[in-house]
């Protein structure tokens, strides 16, 4: 199974099942996994790096591929309660309407672009009254202080955060937060005392960075850890408090809503 | 229509522009239409034209009308249009080659597919929080609704009543003159772009729980 | 003198315009010449036009000579008028009394948060281009800085010397006044951010639960 998609069309997971559905012809209870994988690893490797967006929507369509499945493959399906048939049924006919909601807001999007392109060609006028009027403009610094436009400025340069990867997303990855939270605990009891600058300075991956970051907030649950951030925006540093015995099993959150 | 200039002796200037509304109020009225407009920085709205000129808004939306009749006719290189509820002076779009020359930095900048989607379904949808375009999507709509934000295309119109109180999101002025049109109402209607029967069929048949599915294997 | 609209049919638009001047290329240019300076904040001089549009500067002259003369016919609301060396849009002077009620009671009197932040940029930056305020906020700040430029808040205060020579932007004494200072000085000062903050925020927000995770339960 090819799966060429060029990167204009690849934008979300649900473009990628519309793709597969429609464009394939690909019934998703047949379709190998481990093919849409080969086919998605081919497509990172032409994009030449990876995309972390591009990535964690693809988690979370394989993870939706998987799910669906996975209920196709339960054993016993011969018992299955009618509630469960229904359920599944239902949520066959939830995943279908966003499809088509999905279809129809993405044709709607290519009209846009074609009234943007059009507005685009033409250039408002707005060059205001000539000097003639000009007592008569209204005066818009009315109201304006040297401390309003210090706060305008300061509004206007702090930088705005890098768009927000939530649990959403993460969530396919769980089991490496137990991971990581293996690692945390395995070396904080050691040092005491660190930056989260320096106990992530090792990782390339932002993704890696933020389990990292949820593991060390399941230990600040835990009592494990306390967080010290002596100035806003300054370093935040991870002290451990959870003394020197082994600990095991710890118990993790299940981030999945 | 106002192909009319040949019939008549132009003994009264205004005559040119509204040869078929003899009325000197008229005239007067349309040349002051246009004096505003060109001191204008955004969008005059007819009610505002209305009540400055001491005309109904019927009259006001008239002679503008027939005002971008006779630019259109007279194949000016500019433009009288209504766009985001008010009207406005624009440069003819066969000429936008020139006028980029001039503004150096005209182009504008093309929206990203996501942006596109996500402001269409604000745009239909209007007011929604970022949980129900997500729901549509299929994605996190936090950067892109940011950037549109940004851009002044959306703006939070409200909150929503219930539990959490989720900021409700809608569309501004500044979207409808990005898409260089009046008002939400001049939006092609969702129902024609509702997939039909056949792309129904295709999606239902991909997602089938039949387990006739197996034999196909 | 184009007092000639009546003289021939007019099968083409722009005939109206400079009937006497049946060369489609300079209908071309009129129409040009039009649209540039409908846009153009400041006068345009007539090299800048004869540049642009690739014509000498006495065809310049001599179309927007006849154009003036068009428009004064027609009797239109607006004139095309030669000032500080350049061509500009003004408005009729009979009908200041409308511009001026305009002026009065009909514009927004308030500094949106986009021309109030950009204003802030160019006062703590300058001299800073379009280009480099654009990549601070993250926004094309063109039509903000026309309007600062037009109330006189900002001004051309410098050429970047690199290839481009792009315009450089810094605040006026009006500026000052109306701020109720006396020198840049008198602003409070910035302490600049440490790259991080974004980094943290982007983390506390990451680990917000969505509603929308919920609903796919």
């Amino acid at each position: 199974m090819a799966v060429d998609v060029s990167t204009s069309v690849y934008e979300g997971p649900f473009d990628l099942l519309l793709h597969l559905i429609l464009k394939e012809q690909v019934d998703i209870y047949e379709v190998s996994l481990s093919h849409i994988v080969d086919a998605y690893l081919e497509e990172i490797e032409r994009l030449q790096h990876l995309d972390l967006d591009l990535a964690t929507e693809f988690l979370l369509i394989a993870s939706t591929l998987v799910e669906l499945k996975a209920r196709r493959l339960l054993p016993g399906r011969d018992d299955i309660d009618i509630d469960d048939e229904l359920a599944l049924w239902e949520e066959r006919d939830l995943l279908l309407a966003r499809l088509l909601e999905c279809k129809t807001f993405k044709d709607v999007a290519g009209v846009f672009s074609k009234l943007a392109d059009d507005a685009d060609h033409s250039f408002p006028r707005a060059v205001g009254a000539d000097e003639r009027f000009a007592e008569l403009m209204p005066d818009l610094m009315d109201g304006v202080t040297p401390a309003r436009l210090h706060r305008a400025y300061l509004k206007a340069t702090t930088p705005k955060p890098a768009p927000r990867i939530d649990l959403f997303h993460v969530a396919p990855i769980r089991a490496s937060v137990a991971d990581a939270l293996a690692e945390l605990i395995d070396e904080l009891p050691r040092v005491g005392r660190m930056s989260f600058r320096r106990l992530t300075s090792g990782l390339v991956e932002r993704l890696e960075v933020i389990v990292r970051f949820l593991a060390l907030l399941e230990l600040f649950k835990q009592g494990l850890v306390e967080l010290e951030q002596a100035e806003r925006f300054g370093d935040i540093d991870v002290v451990w408090t959870g003394g020197d015995g082994v600990l095991d099993d710890l118990p993790v959150d299940d981030y999945d809503g | 229509m106002n192909d009319a200039p040949n019939d008549a002796p132009n003994d009264k200037d205004e005559e040119l522009i509204v040869p078929d509304q003899p009325n000197p109020l008229d005239a007067e009225t349309v040349r002051a239409i246009e004096a505003i407009i060109m001191v204008a920085v955004e969008p005059v709205p007819s009610e505002l034209l209305a009540q400055l000129l001491e005309q109904p808004i019927v009259v006001i939306d008239r002679l503008c009308a027939e005002l971008a009749d006779a630019y259109a006719h007279a194949g000016h290189g500019f433009q009288l249009t209504k766009v985001a509820g008010g009207y406005r002076y624009q440069t003819h779009p066969d000429l936008s080659p020139y006028v980029e020359r001039f503004l150096l930095d005209g182009q504008r900048a093309r929206m990203s597919g996501a942006a596109l989607e996500t402001l269409a379904i604000i745009a239909y949808k209007q007011p929604l929080s970022r949980a129900q375009v997500a729901s549509i999507r299929g994605v996190d709509p936090d950067g892109v609704i940011r950037t549109l934000q940004a851009r002044g295309y959306v703006t939070e119109v409200a909150r929503d009543s219930g539990p959490g109180q989720a900021i409700l999101f809608g569309t501004t002025p500044t979207f409808l003159e990005k898409l260089g049109i009046n008002s939400l109402a001049d939006l092609p209607p969702i129902v024609e772009f509702v997939p039909g029967a056949e792309v129904v069929e295709a999606l239902e048949h991909g997602l089938r729980i039949d387990p006739a599915a197996d034999a196909r294997g």
